[in-house]
């Protein structure tokens, strides 16, 4: 078992490296720099080169990737470019708000598309499981910005039982932070739900055709317990997986719903971060996102493995 | 050649037959799309740039069908030439990420445990970057355009092709018409393109379906960046974008190519998904 | 109410892919009383298991009981709701799935899964169900009653777990068992052990048992009454005694007709090739071949080994049996011998040729001459590809036919394996077992080989397929002169095809002799008990196996198989501290065979044909 | 003759009356326009959206560029100088501003003005907040502005002289550009501000939020807004829905195509007659563009109208091809309106003799409505003269220093400048850095240096009438249109007026503008 967990780390670990080596190159292939930025319109050749030089842009590739990763290792991201600050001071405080975000759309998704994956698994075939079946697709088949869009405007516009923004500052209370993250997590558990639930399900009926579930069915065991008893513990591995890729795909739609809710998060920080060429955050930005969606499947598939080997191990 | 052409259409036919149902009205419904694609901007009555009307927002009229757009244009016009370009863009990375993510991920049934392994692991990582951010940091390296948009997407959706045709050629590796062609000495190349890819194409062609599926929603949702194709053509994503305010007016402009959009990926999705239990 | 069982006019139809349904089981009516044993007996696809589901009321996906009427123990369970059925399943009636290692829930413990019949029914509390679930494995025999429950199910074997569902089966007090095909996956030697359990406890609690198979030989063990079936509907019913010995439709004169397979005609022996005049010619000859995985010690030799120190060889134009339990290493054989699956040590030898391990180091001349027919032709063909094109790939790859002559030549070989031309067109999926065997046996021919090698070609085929199957390999055998290994773990169909046997066991040869030989002489501990163990269509048999078993001095505490004999653990006439230690000397015996054993030849175990039947 | 600034505000308004009074385009919002002036309350938190956020936000005086940067400054700095509304100079920090020569200029600077940190305004501090502009390192805006102030120094601890490379008689509005804000001497940390303006600065998250509290010493005009909150939200519908939902107070740059729906719910839309426009730039240096004739068919291809009713929904004015506003009094108004003309066009490209093939027309969402304007344009060229443009839109991040005035042809967008001096001087000049289409024309450049060292009006206005028509005619840059800039605002917020310099008031709305019920009567 402690091998494996090994194994599976050094595996992430070797894509980590991997990432990184491709972040790098892509931020460096950026076509100008934070000095054209800073400079806007008003760059000129020389201005900009006097700049450049001035923040150390006009060092070899293979030295700032080295001063980089050196820093990285040391938990040291570097300074922003733009503002000058220290990165992990820009990004320290989105991060929190992202994984605030991120941890209400989960408490959100996983239960509910839990429940609908095994409820349309017992179900499948019925009239209910199409219904939902077709709701999903149907929240999956509709861009995120325009499901976000239409509901600020339904329920904080039309409506006012929402605020249009999700100001993290106005949260003072349990009531308001239902009150502000309500729209935000709707929006995007959504779509992730939709996702999440179908996976469900497919890996529920995966084990249903499993010969021992018949065999359960044969004894008269009640279906609720037939679920939760005999299918979930063996689903319980492949259901993580599913939870995890959904949950990493939701990244996409956090950059719409920070934008179109106005939420100071990681993604639209590092959106800003490509436009304004500011590499050290984008880096920081993108890496967390790879350490988060890495870390994430590796806990998936310990998780499975030590689901799959229990009793194995004697 | 007319011959050929009816031979092919035949084979084409029994090919369809031999699928499972899920992927067989799959293929119609893509089959429905393509003739869209193809005929539906030659029926135009509009250029996809020329200013109609200036009203913008219009609602549904005999003159224009589905109204006007932001500027004034005609939207049943840009809407032809939208599912045009969402489809031959997605049509195109989908063929290219899947093709690749096919190709390696049969190979590597093929390839020694150490290159598999390291091959898994880059398509781990590569999997690992949000698709969004990576197609905005790429497409900002690159520059906007369809094939930039393309070869991104494309490899965006290569990772999971791969590992779903690797699971499925793991499979079938083992089984023993394989092994037989081995002990026969057939080739690789062989072994790969004549034994294990024929058994593969039910399931994979779900697969491309539904991957097909999650491009039409990428390219959407880049039209979010700003990110799609070169004005005045457009995407439906785009057009729903940049009509997007229409919305507070309930114009047909931000409406009608929601639904278009919906059809296309609902349709597939469901045609696919019924397949399974 | 004298029928604890009652069925009338059962139907049950499937669902086609198109929304269309087809019948399954057509107008079945059949009765049992309390305490009786009825076989449902047919091949695969005659229905048998559809009507004992049925019996439960319960249908399989895609399957729906479309008519009759069914009464079990007084209740009419057609007519029940699923609240109702929940009740009546596993505690009125109960079953015994055919694959214990897949029925078990992997994830559960044995104990957990056993008792909850008794407490999903609040029959039991679970103390007292405990309690009774390791009364029922002592009475089923089970090694470490009091402690077994506590493990997983992979951590058992077939026979066991067989045994613990019958024991999770018993645990409610049913008052109908079903058993379905409960001992068609296990070994011989198993199968009587699991089979004598079963009777016991039937026997001992008067349960009404339905006893799904496609074996009459079991059927004859185990049965009251026997119901043979055919495409869905009954063919003939009656005691079991009375359909085996006369059966009055064809059909069960044909299946019973398959048990007795004609061994084969000529008994060639080596003395009758001497006095031919002909020198035996091996054509593959294996030594000391071993195959393995795991660390690689200082000798290059695997830490885990499938085959270990085998010495083999086929005599031009005869056909070598393999006979062995699974997990023996029979098909390994195979595979080294065609190599896809390289030895780590010792060398194949083809007509003095040395062969490489690895079948792509091989020339196509070599690759050619050896062609492997396996065992499940589903898996061997290419569902993708049409029979034609199977066959010209191959005339084209050997022999660069291409075009008409190509086609001519795969209906040529169509003919030879009795398949009509009409195959040719058509995909595998569309056609049936033995179909598909026999394509798989013309593949093999298209390379015009000079070595078959045949992996269980009839263990996934019904009795009568697989009787007719073993006779066209009989006759191509003859009429083309190839030499053929026949790896089986079927004593009737060894005997059918070939002229020499090696018996494997843990991934040694433990005897090699003449097929003609099998049945008489002394022989190996191992064959011996391999060869009593096969059962015979008589009534009575089982009684008499076990009665002479458990005479015997009783078998063994179990140690760990070192260089030792791999038998030792089961021997019931082992050399203690010799057996265990010492790797047998392989003895010679007087009629051509070779035994690896411990004992003196004189006291080996001998056949006498008296002591069975299988000559009859 | 010795000039100050008193003079010369009080002459420049005098000229300017007309510009305010005739263009009539102060237009407010229904409520706005409605409302009687009213007393001035004083209290109340004020919440403002703006239209760009992110990291590249800054306190920064030199760095800033959005509007909401300049929202920012206006805050809570000052410069020497204010403009008003009219875009003519008044008095700031400084209390005179005389010159002889329009090259060396005197500044007195005004008694007991504090940092919100409570230390006096000195000269050293002008000294420092004027020449750091000039190192490349403090990446300034106004760097090539600011390199014309050859020497600054102090003369006193409140005079300070600064010495020109040139004369300029619009120095003055030099120094009411919102980047030449004063701070503190040795500031270096932008985290947050030190000025002098009437708010103080209370929180800054780049990108996230600026908060700001009146500033009870302020040495003019007290605020009257308590308390401030700055947030950006550039997505358009997101915007108006933080407006309508009533998240926020006031927004800028409202859309056009939602004025229907905000007037419709009885929110203020205040239009700002701004001299920003969008041009097309084609290099005279390069292929298409060293053909005259190219450069003219392409002039001639631009619908004006279609571009302000189509694009603009009506909230912009027709331009001439040159870049001085109609509001301007400058401007020159005798000069005949270029008009579509798909014959004239058809006849310069035809004259051109282009080959056959695309040419690309590169546009970004940077440049306000390019990609709009870019479409309309293709197809005109295609229609009239079929003339193949393939428009290339880029990216908003690397468009200005990738694409803009590298590419043979691309938009800009250009914002008002405080003068027609610097409007031509930062734009129009052979040598200037931003001379988009590589103009060279020895006789503007010499009217340019002309006009700026000319007193007399009259002159000054005949010389810039001149310099219009040659950038009308000659120039590479064609100017459809210029923008009119839209807030809207929820009608509780009073004393909104436009302002020439830019949308809401010239960015500095919060210095004026008071909530109606929101506090309590002076």
């Amino acid at each position: 078992m402690g091998r494996l967990i090994l194994n599976r780390l050094a595996a992430s670990a070797f894509s980590l490296a991997f990432v990184v080596v491709t972040i790098f190159a892509i931020t460096a292939a950026l076509p100008g720099d934070v000095a054209d930025t800073l400079l806007g319109q008003s760059a000129t050749r020389e201005a900009t080169a006097a700049l450049r030089h001035a923040m150390g842009l006009d060092q070899p590739a293979w030295v700032r990737f080295g001063r980089w990763v050196w820093g990285m290792l040391h938990a040291d991201p570097g300074r922003s470019l733009m503002t000058g600050r220290p990165v992990a001071e820009l990004v320290g405080p989105r991060l929190y708000n992202s994984l605030l975000l991120a941890a209400a759309t989960a408490a959100v998704s996983v239960p509910v598309s839990l429940v609908l994956g095994l409820a349309c698994t017992m179900a499948r075939g019925t009239l209910f499981d199409r219904v939902v079946t077709l709701l999903m697709l149907g929240t999956v088949s509709v861009p995120v910005f325009l499901i976000a869009t239409v509901a600020v405007f339904v329920f904080a516009v039309q409506f006012h039982v929402a605020p249009a923004l999700a100001d993290i500052n106005a949260v003072h209370s349990p009531l308001q932070f239902i009150r502000v993250f309500l729209m935000p997590v709707v929006a995007l558990a959504g779509a992730t739900t939709a996702q999440m639930s179908r996976m469900i399900r497919a890996c529920l009926i995966d084990v249903f055709s499993a010969p021992w579930i018949e065999m359960a069915v044969l004894k008269g065991v009640a279906p609720v317990r037939i679920v939760l008893f005999h299918a979930l513990p063996n689903a319980i591995g492949s259901v993580v997986n599913a939870i995890a890729l959904s949950l990493s795909s939701l990244l996409g739609g956090v950059v719409v719903v920070e934008t179109v809710f106005n939420y100071p998060g990681m993604a639209g920080l590092m959106v800003d971060s490509v436009a304004a060429r500011d590499v050290p955050v984008v880096q920081c930005c993108a890496l967390i996102f790879c350490v988060a969606y890495l870390s994430l499947t590796t806990l998936a598939d310990i998780v499975a493995a030590a689901s799959t080997m229990r009793g194995r191990a004697h | 050649m007319g011959m050929s052409l009816a031979g092919a259409a035949r084979r084409g036919a029994a090919f369809a037959a031999r699928l499972a149902p899920g992927p067989r009205r799959a293929l119609a419904l893509l089959a429905f799309w393509f003739v869209i694609a193809i005929v539906g901007p030659l029926l135009a009555p509009h250029a996809p740039g020329e200013i109609v009307d200036r009203d913008v927002f219009a609602g549904f009229s005999a003159r224009h069908w589905l109204g006007t757009d932001y500027l004034g244009r005609d939207l049943g016009s840009r809407l032809l030439w939208a599912v045009r370009y969402t489809v031959l863009i997605c049509t195109l990375s989908t063929l290219l990420s899947c093709g690749f993510g096919i190709m390696l991920g049969i190979a590597a049934t093929a390839m020694s445990v150490w290159v598999e392994r390291v091959l898994g692991r880059l398509m781990d990582g590569l999997l690992s970057i949000p698709s969004l951010l990576f197609a905005l940091l790429v497409i900002a390296a690159a520059g906007e355009s369809v094939p930039a948009l393309i070869l991104t997407m494309g490899v965006i959706y290569m990772p999971g092709s791969y590992r779903t045709s690797r699971a499925l050629a793991l499979r079938i590796a083992q089984a023993d018409y394989v092994m037989a062609a081995l002990a026969r000495g057939e080739g690789r190349i062989f072994v790969i393109l004549r034994e294990i890819l024929p058994n593969m194409t039910g399931p994979l062609l779900s697969d491309i379906g539904l991957r097909f599926v999650y491009a039409v929603l990428l390219l959407s949702n880049l039209s979010f960046l700003g990110l799609g194709v070169q004005p005045p053509l457009v995407d439906l994503g785009s057009l729903v974008r940049e009509n997007v305010l229409g919305m507070v007016y309930g114009a047909p402009a931000v409406v009608v190519p929601t639904i278009v959009l919906a059809l296309l990926t609902v349709g597939l999705n469901f045609a696919l998904d019924r397949q399974r239990p | 109410m004298t029928h604890m069982i009652s069925v009338r006019g059962l139907h049950v139809v499937g669902r086609r892919g198109d929304g269309g349904e087809v019948p399954i089981v057509r107008d079945v009516s059949l009765e049992a009383r309390r305490g009786e044993v009825l076989a449902l007996v047919g091949e695969s696809g005659s229905g048998k298991t559809t009507i004992a589901l049925a019996l439960m009321g319960y249908a399989r996906a895609g399957c729906r009981i479309s008519g009759g009427a069914i009464a079990v123990a007084g209740h009419r369970v057609d007519q029940m709701d699923a609240g109702e059925l929940r009740s009546f399943r596993g505690r009125t009636i109960s079953y015994v799935a055919q694959n214990a290692g897949s029925a078990f829930n992997p994830a559960l413990t044995l104990h957990q899964q056993v008792i909850e019949p008794a407490l999903a029914h609040w029959v039991l509390p679970r103390r007292d169900a405990e309690r009774r679930a390791i009364e029922l494995f002592r009475a089923m025999a089970l090694p470490h009653p009091e402690t077994i429950g506590a493990r997983y199910p992979h951590q058992l074997s077939g026979g066991q777990l067989q045994r613990l569902m019958a024991a999770m089966a018993l645990i409610t007090e049913p008052e109908v068992v079903v058993f379905d095909e409960p001992t068609t996956a296990l070994d011989v030697t198993t199968q009587i052990e699991v089979l004598e359990a079963f009777r016991t406890v039937l026997v001992h609690r008067g349960i009404t048992g339905i006893y799904v198979t496609h074996d009459l030989a079991v059927v004859a063990q185990v049965a009251d009454r026997a119901v043979v079936l055919r495409h869905g509907a009954v063919c003939e019913s009656g005691d079991t005694p009375e359909v085996l010995a006369r059966p009055r439709t064809p059909y069960t004169r044909e299946l019973v007709a398959a048990c007795h397979l004609p061994v084969r005609p000529k008994g060639l022996d080596p003395a009758v090739d001497a006095a031919s005049g002909t020198a035996p010619e091996p054509v593959l000859t294996l030594s000391d071949i071993v195959v393995g995985y795991g660390r690689v010690d200082a000798n290059g030799l695997p830490a885990h080994r499938i085959l270990d120190g085998i010495d083999l060889s086929v005599t031009r134009g005869r056909t070598l049996g393999i006979i062995g339990e699974s997990g023996c290493g029979k098909s390994t054989l195979a595979r080294a011998s065609a190599g896809l699956q390289p030895p780590a040590a010792g060398t194949v030898r083809f007509r003095g040729e040395t062969l490489a391990g690895r079948v792509a180091r091989r020339t196509p001349e070599q690759r050619r001459r050896v062609q492997i027919v396996a065992q499940n032709a589903d898996l061997v063909l290419n569902p993708a590809w049409t029979v034609g094109a199977i066959l010209e790939r191959v005339l084209r790859f050997f022999h660069n036919l291409r075009g008409a002559v190509a086609r001519a030549e795969a209906l040529r070989l169509l003919d030879i394996v009795q398949l009509p031309h009409a195959v040719f067109d058509r995909r595998p999926p569309e056609l049936s077992g033995g179909q598909k065997q026999r394509v798989n046996f013309a593949r093999a021919l298209a390379a015009r080989p000079e070595l078959v090698l045949c992996d269980e070609i009839t263990a996934a085929l019904d009795p009568v397929v697989a009787a007719a199957i073993l006779t066209l390999m009989s006759d191509l055998q003859e009429t083309l002169g190839l030499s053929c290994i026949f790896i089986t773990h079927d004593l009737h169909a060894l005997r059918a095809v070939c002229d020499r046997v090696a018996v494997l066991l843990g991934g040694h040869v433990v005897e090699q002799c003449d097929a003609a030989a099998l049945m008489r002489g002394a022989h190996h501990p191992y064959t011996r008990l391999l060869v009593s163990s096969v059962p015979e269509m008589r009534p009575g048999w089982l009684d008499e196996v076990v009665a002479q078993r458990s005479a015997a001095a009783a078998p063994f505490v179990p140690t760990a198989v070192g260089e030792g004999c791999p038998f030792v653990s089961r021997c019931v006439t082992r050399i203690a501290g010799v057996c265990e230690r010492v790797r047998p000397p392989v003895v010679a015996t007087a009629d051509g065979g070779r035994i690896a054993c411990h004992l003196p030849p004189g006291d080996l175990p001998v056949l006498a044909p008296g002591n069975s039947t299988i000559d009859a | 003759m010795p000039a100050s600034l008193q003079d010369m505000s009080l002459s420049r308004r005098a000229a300017l009356g007309f510009g305010l009074g005739g263009a009539g385009i102060l237009a407010a919002g229904p409520r706005a326009g409605a409302q009687t002036p009213d007393t001035p309350r004083r209290g109340g938190h004020l919440r403002l959206a703006g239209f760009a956020g992110s990291t590249a936000d800054t306190l920064d005086p030199a760095r800033m560029s959005a509007v909401n940067d300049f929202v920012r400054g206006k805050s809570f700095y000052d410069g020497l100088v204010a403009l008003d509304d009219t875009m003519a100079p008044r008095p700031g920090l400084a209390e005179r501003l005389d010159t002889d020569d329009f090259r060396t200029w005197h500044i007195t600077l005004r008694r007991d003005v504090c940092f919100h940190d409570g230390a006096p305004l000195t000269a050293s501090d002008v000294v420092y907040s004027l020449n750091r502009h000039k190192d490349p390192a403090i990446a300034s805006h106004q760097r090539i502005v600011a390199m014309e102030m050859r020497d600054i120094r102090a003369t006193g601890p409140l005079t300070v002289e600064i010495g020109l490379v040139g004369p300029n008689v619009d120095f003055p509005a030099i120094l009411g550009m919102d980047n030449f804000a004063i701070i503190r001497d040795g500031t270096k940390d932008f985290s947050t501000a030190n000025g002098t303006g009437p708010f103080i600065c209370t929180g800054f998250q780049p990108g996230i939020r600026t908060t700001g509290r009146r500033n009870p010493e302020y040495w003019g005009q007290p605020a009257w807004l308590e308390t401030i909150d700055l947030i950006a939200i550039s997505d358009d519908m997101a915007r108006h829905d933080a407006l309508l939902s009533g998240d926020v107070d006031i927004i800028a740059s409202a859309n056009p195509r939602l004025v229907r729906l905000l007037r419709a719910r009885r929110f203020g839309i205040m239009e700002s007659p701004v001299g920003t426009y969008t041009d097309l730039a084609i290099r005279l240096d390069q292929s298409p563009g060293h053909s005259a004739d190219f450069v003219m068919g392409m002039k001639y291809l631009f619908n004006r109208e279609q571009v302000r009713d189509s694009v603009f929904l009506g909230f912009a004015r027709i331009a001439n091809d040159h870049p001085i506003p109609p509001e301007d009094p400058y401007f020159a108004a005798d000069l005949p309106q270029r008009v579509y003309d798909p014959d004239r066009a058809r006849f310069h490209l035809k004259r051109a003799g282009l080959g056959s093939g695309e040419l690309a027309l590169f546009c970004s969402p940077a440049a306000l409505a390019s990609v709009d304007i870019a479409v309309l344009l293709q197809y005109a060229a295609q229609r009239a003269a079929g003339l193949d443009l393939g428009i290339r839109r880029m990216p908003v991040d690397g468009y200005w220093s990738q694409y803009w005035m590298r590419t043979p042809m691309s938009f800009g967008n250009t914002n008002a400048r405080p003068s027609v001096d610097m409007t031509f001087a930062l734009s129009f000049f052979s040598r200037a850095t931003m001379n988009e289409s590589r103009w060279r024309n020895p006789r503007f450049d010499a009217l340019l240096l002309q006009a700026r060292g000319e007193r007399d009006d009259a002159v000054r206005r005949r010389i810039y009438h001149d310099m219009q028509a040659m950038v009308r005619d000659g120039s590479g840059v064609c100017i459809p249109a210029f923008t009119t800039s839209l807030d809207a605002f929820d009608p509780k917020v009073r004393g909104l007026r436009p302002n020439r310099a830019g949308q809401l008031m010239g960015y500095g709305f919060t210095r004026w503008v008071w909530l109606d019920g929101g506090g309590v009567s002076p």
